[in-house]
């Protein structure tokens, strides 16, 4: 099905790309368990793109971080882009936010079954060498050191994949693949994690942050992964004036950091999890943003990344709320 | 220097000079006396002065080394360290590692004509080499500067410019735009160096200035016939240690810290770009 | 903000000698609050002397960057008070405020850091009883809790100003 | 003087507890409760899990150049008498202890040729650096864990080269034997165990001679140097090598050569004290002005200086040294992906194309 999926991709594109003036997909690195993002101008590198659950990049970031040094002229013509369900929710935010405009960008909708993490794979493996990895119906099939490892899907995907409420695009100009099911439709399944954290006394708490927290080696991957992240060059963190972190390793510079980075992201966190994919210390910090997202829908009754014209709740006001 | 390069000595501001409105002039001794006296240095190495609580910054150590009364350096205020430096007085501290840096080969300048092309702050550096050449005038021929500034407000050193002119110097001053009262010369440096056009006999010429002025400069001297290797200039870049460890003022294989900030326009060239 | 090192978690019973040092952060607009609280001073109202007070502009121009440096370096307790909704000075600055506060009161917990250091309301220029009843009833609850343990020390290794020189 | 011993698997703790006894003693573990979470070098304590089995994710540089570390402490002192200008004191005290390193691998303790060279060999010496090198000893493992993104053998190293090793780790069937190869490291074997018996002996040698033939990694850097600067102002190259980058700085903070180094002062009242800590490249502040000009200002700027700076300038500045282990922590923690074998294999591809 996977195959038939990427045909169906290779034709879209084709037929798309003299129109584009850049296609963003994925395509196979040099591990097996995960795809790098790719730029595509030329038509012979099409057949390169793929898909599948080792798609886990969010590629929507590099529409407001441009991979080309020049930047884009205004009537240059539209970007081709493959998205998720959870990436085109943060393409949603930036059309909201008129980082981007929905005229801009050509959307490759891609159902998504969920995406693997590569950590939970050495879980079960063993860090040893993997060779190759495939994906056989609803089963991981791997070749490490000589080995055959063949796993359940389920067991190996990303934590935001398994409590997802939108695998299908928001947006989209085409759809590539078919409809895929929702493996939540409640609040409860979508924010477990956060409820089994906040159910814990507040010592609990504070003790597993610093834990986990104490691990973090400032190196703002977090940070720029996000594709509403978009302060970048003018982040606090790494601002001198005026100066709000020091360079020190302590506690509460990565508290700090992380809290500000959770808080700038309250009410237009879409959850695509990129934040926590890519910590190389593998710390949970898409959990502090999820926190924050369930505090508004609870709050607010607002999820985001689902409506090009709403506004991101933070960004406006009702006068007549006078219970919060 | 002790044996920690990246302990400061002490040193305390003498006299503030304000230059212009955005310039200030420190003149600063060792607090070690004995080491003041014993201080050598090449016109053209760098200080790293700190204001302890806030950071350092890199400047050139503008008066010569035969001058050693005090040390004198030139701030513009621009970031975090120059915007606190400007805050301080005669009297106050700060930490001072120097001498850094290569300098000018003033001796491979010996016996030649010399052409200074200097853009506001930009005079600072070219200041200890002229005045280092005007302590040694025999040993060189014809000094011809132009420098320029916006007007004349923004002008360096004109408390000095007489002294400069009877130490046998051709000084040529421009601004940028007429203004009420200024009775030399009006345009930019790049026009007024083509109008003035010293001949690149035995020549060498050192500039400094803001980027764009250096850039139609190299560009006017090339068309005056001025080879790459007699163009001396400096160059700038953020810098953090001062002794090529830190690894970020590198362009190319060279670090402006340690094996510049003087260079010539051949080596510059071969260092490739992101200047 | 000074010592951030971390003070062993009080006792619910605060005598006050180990209180003594609680230090409050209060946040003012400039409009209203500000002038509630030069009020009650004018008026001679008893009040609380372990707050220190920063004049913001508007409610509006309160980071949540602020609270949250507060307490995570070891300030005991953070105040923002401001204009009553639909009467701000700016019109609207207060309204978009609310809802940054109580999203941060809502999730400062979640970090393990307690809520009930952080404390938002609204007293107008001439409520000058009003802000020494809030101020006061404020400091009461940071004695009560007691010094704040803040998130951790500074630096495992390197950072002790103290230990520094002589 | 012991000179080879013997350490069974499960004695190994308490080995390392005895030797904890001796010197100061940094291990591999895990970062967190997870066997194949993130792992690094920590000072040694009773009951921590040694990561053997894999190379860490962090790298032991921190050992030796700490994230942040203090230079200076300074003082403004008011004069008693009333007088405006305050006397300023500053001082560097700092202390190195003996430090063992126990369970390095070959390719972090070369990485140390190239940080040797850089702080310790002049024209000015890194004293912070420079007195904890000295102090530092290098048990090393015989390396039978390399994976796909290892290239330790491209870049002049070797999954058993001891160069800079104080102490050989063979890991054996049922444990390790440790073997001094310099004379100050062999009083730390004392009393720790018996020499091992002939079989395990001849198992040893065996595994090392065995690793010792293996070639881990076939990229060729041979003429890099040279392609890297024909390739410098061809944009189109780098934005086709490098424009999924991210300009985070997980390939720089894993990077057992990156020692590019920040310093900044932290100062409360009339105290405090000047910081060093580590920096990368790949940030945009990193160069950045005062000005507000910035001589790299996208992230393919920042990325072509970390290959230049790792495979030319490095080789330039220091005789041919190469600024890379070939560990493969950039590539192995790198978000999207980014293999710095290919950048640097395709620079003498087509470069005239």
């Amino acid at each position: 099905m996977l195959e038939t999926d990427r045909i169906q991709l290779h034709k879209l594109v084709e037929e798309a790309l003299p129109e584009l003036d850049m296609m963003i997909g994925w395509t196979e690195s040099c591990d097996p368990l995960q795809t790098t993002p790719v730029f595509i101008r030329d038509a012979k590198l099409i057949s390169k793109l793929t898909l599948g659950p080792f798609c886990s990049q969010n590629l929507a970031g590099y529409l407001v971080k441009p991979p080309a040094l020049e930047s884009v002229p205004k009537d240059a013509k539209p970007i081709g882009i493959c998205v998720k369900g959870c990436d085109s929710r943060s393409l949603v935010a930036l059309i909201q936010e008129k980082f981007i405009s929905r005229d801009r960008v050509r959307i490759f909708g891609i159902p998504c079954r969920g995406t693997i993490d590569w950590r939970k794979v050495a879980q079960r493996v063993g860090l040893s060498d993997v060779k190759s990895a495939t994906v056989e119906d609803d089963f991981l099939v791997i070749d490490a050191s000589g080995t055959t490892h063949r796993i359940g899907l389920e067991d190996v995907l990303a934590r935001k994949c398994l409590g997802c409420r939108y695998p299908n695009p928001i947006i989209q100009d085409v759809l590539v693949g078919q409809v895929a099911t929702p493996r939540s439709s409640s609040l409860e399944t979508t924010y477990r994690d956060v409820d089994a954290l906040d159910n814990k006394p507040i010592e609990e708490r504070l003790a597993f942050w610093q834990s986990e927290l104490d691990r973090c080696i400032r190196c703002y991957a977090c940070r720029n992964a996000c594709p509403l992240c978009v302060c970048q060059d003018k982040c606090i963190a790494e601002t001198r004036e005026p100066r709000w972190l020091t360079q020190r390793v302590g506690l509460p510079e990565k508290f700090l950091f992380h809290f500000i980075h959770a808080m700038h992201l309250a009410g237009r966190c879409t959850g695509c999890g990129e934040c926590e994919r890519v910590c190389p210390m593998d710390i949970p910090v898409t959990l502090i943003k999820e926190k924050l997202n369930k505090i508004m829908e609870e709050m607010l009754g607002y999820s985001a990344g689902l409506d090009p014209d709403g506004v991101p709740p933070l960004l406006t006001f009702n006068p007549g709320e006078t219970e919060i | 220097m002790n044996n920690n390069p990246y302990l400061p000595e002490l040193a305390t501001i003498q006299e503030i000079i304000t230059e212009t409105g955005n310039i200030r002039t420190l003149r600063i001794t060792l607090n070690d006396k004995d080491r003041m006296e014993r201080f050598t240095f090449r016109p053209g190495q760098v200080g790293q002065i700190s204001v302890f609580g806030t950071g350092e910054s890199t400047f050139v150590i503008n008066s010569p080394p035969t001058r050693k009364d005090y040390l004198q350096f030139s701030v513009m205020k621009a970031g975090e360290v120059t915007s606190r430096i400007h805050q301080l007085n005669a009297g106050d501290q700060v930490g001072l590692r120097a001498p850094l840096g290569n300098g000018f080969g003033f001796d491979e300048m010996k016996g030649h004509d010399i052409l200074f092309v200097g853009g506001g702050i930009g005079m600072a550096p070219l200041r200890t080499l002229l005045l280092y050449m005007i302590d040694n005038r025999a040993d060189y021929g014809d000094i011809t500067v132009i420098y320029g500034a916006r007007s004349p407000k923004d002008m360096c050193y004109t408390y000095e410019f007489e002294e400069w002119r009877a130490g046998g110097v051709n000084l040529i001053l421009t601004v940028d735009a007429e203004f009420p009262g200024w009775k030399e010369r009006v345009g930019f440096v790049p026009t007024v160096l083509s109008e003035v056009a010293p001949s690149p006999n035995n020549r060498i010429a050192v500039v400094c200035g803001p980027p764009i002025m250096i850039k139609f400069v190299l560009f006017g001297l090339t068309e005056l016939g001025f080879e790459d290797q007699q163009i001396i200039t400096t160059l700038e870049k953020r810098m953090k240690c001062g002794i090529g460890i830190c690894g970020r003022c590198n362009a190319g294989s060279k670090y402006v810290c340690l094996d510049g900030p003087v260079f010539s326009y051949d080596q510059i060239r071969a260092m490739g770009g992101e200047l | 903000m000074t010592d951030s090192s971390p003070r062993s978690s009080a006792p619910a019973d605060q005598t006050a000698a180990n209180t003594q040092g609680i230090k409050i952060v209060g946040f003012l607009c400039n409009w209203c609050s500000y002038g509630g609280a030069d009020t009650a001073g004018v008026c001679r109202f008893k009040q609380p002397t372990d707050l220190r007070i920063v004049r913001i502009p508007c409610t509006g121009r309160m980071d949540p960057l602020f609270v949250a440096k507060s307490l995570i370096y070891g300030m005991d307790g953070v105040l923002v008070s401001g204009c009553h909704p639909r009467d701000c000075h700016y019109a609207v600055g207060n309204f978009y405020a609310r809802r940054r506060m109580e999203a941060l009161k809502l999730f400062l917990p979640f970090m393990g850091i307690d809520t009930r250091r952080f404390r938002y309301t609204w007293v107008s220029a001439s409520e000058g009883q009003q802000w020494q009843k809030v101020v006061t009833e404020f400091s009461e609850e940071i004695h009560r809790l007691g010094p704040n343990p803040g998130v951790g020390p500074r630096s495992g290794e390197n950072s002790k100003i103290s230990n520094g020189l002589r | 003087m012991a000179v080879k011993i013997f350490i069974a698997t499960d004695r190994l703790d308490s080995v390392l507890e005895k030797l904890s006894t001796k010197i100061d003693l940094w291990i591999p573990a895990l970062l967190k409760d997870d066997k194949s979470g993130p792992t690094g070098f920590v000072p040694y304590e009773p009951g921590k899990a040694v990561a053997f089995d894999r190379q860490t994710t962090m790298s032991l540089k921190k050992v030796l150049l700490p994230q942040v570390e203090t230079l200076l402490r300074f003082e403004y002192r008011k004069e008693p008498e009333g007088a405006i200008n305050s006397t300023l004191a500053v001082e560097d005290r700092r202390e190195a202890r003996p430090t063992l390193v126990f369970g390095a691998r070959p390719c972090d303790v070369r990485a140390l040729t190239t940080l040797d060279r850089v702080f310790s060999n002049g024209p000015y010496v890194d004293p912070y650096y420079t007195e904890r090198r000295k102090n530092t000893l290098f048990a090393t493992l015989v390396c039978r864990q390399t994976d796909a993104k290892c290239f330790c053998s491209s870049v002049g190293g070797g999954p058993a080269d001891m160069e800079g090793s104080h102490l050989r780790i063979v890991r054996t069937d049922d444990g390790y034997i440790v073997e001094a190869l310099t004379k100050e490291a062999q009083s730390l074997l004392d009393n720790l165990g018996d020499a091992p018996d002939a079989s395990r002996e001849k198992q040893a040698a065996e595994i090392v001679e065995e690793v010792s033939r293996r070639r881990v990694g076939d990229l060729d850097t041979e003429g890099s140097a040279e392609a890297f600067r024909k390739r410098f102002e061809q944009t189109d190259y780098w934005v086709q090598m490098v424009s999924q980058c991210l300009s985070c700085g997980v390939c720089t903070y894993v990077c057992p050569t990156c020692y590019c180094f920040s310093i900044t002062d932290e100062a409360e009242n009339l105290k405090g004290e000047r910081l060093r800590s580590w920096d990368s490249c790949m940030f945009y502040h990193y160069t950045l002005e005062a000005s507000g000009h910035n001589p790299r200002p996208t992230k393919l700027e920042r990325y072509r200086n970390r290959v230049g700076h790792k495979f030319s300038y490095i080789p330039e500045r220091y005789e041919g040294l190469l600024g890379c282990c070939g560990c493969g922590r950039c590539i192995r923690s790198c978000p999207v992906s980014i293999d710095i074998r290919q950048v640097v294999g395709h620079l003498k591809e087509n470069t005239n194309e």
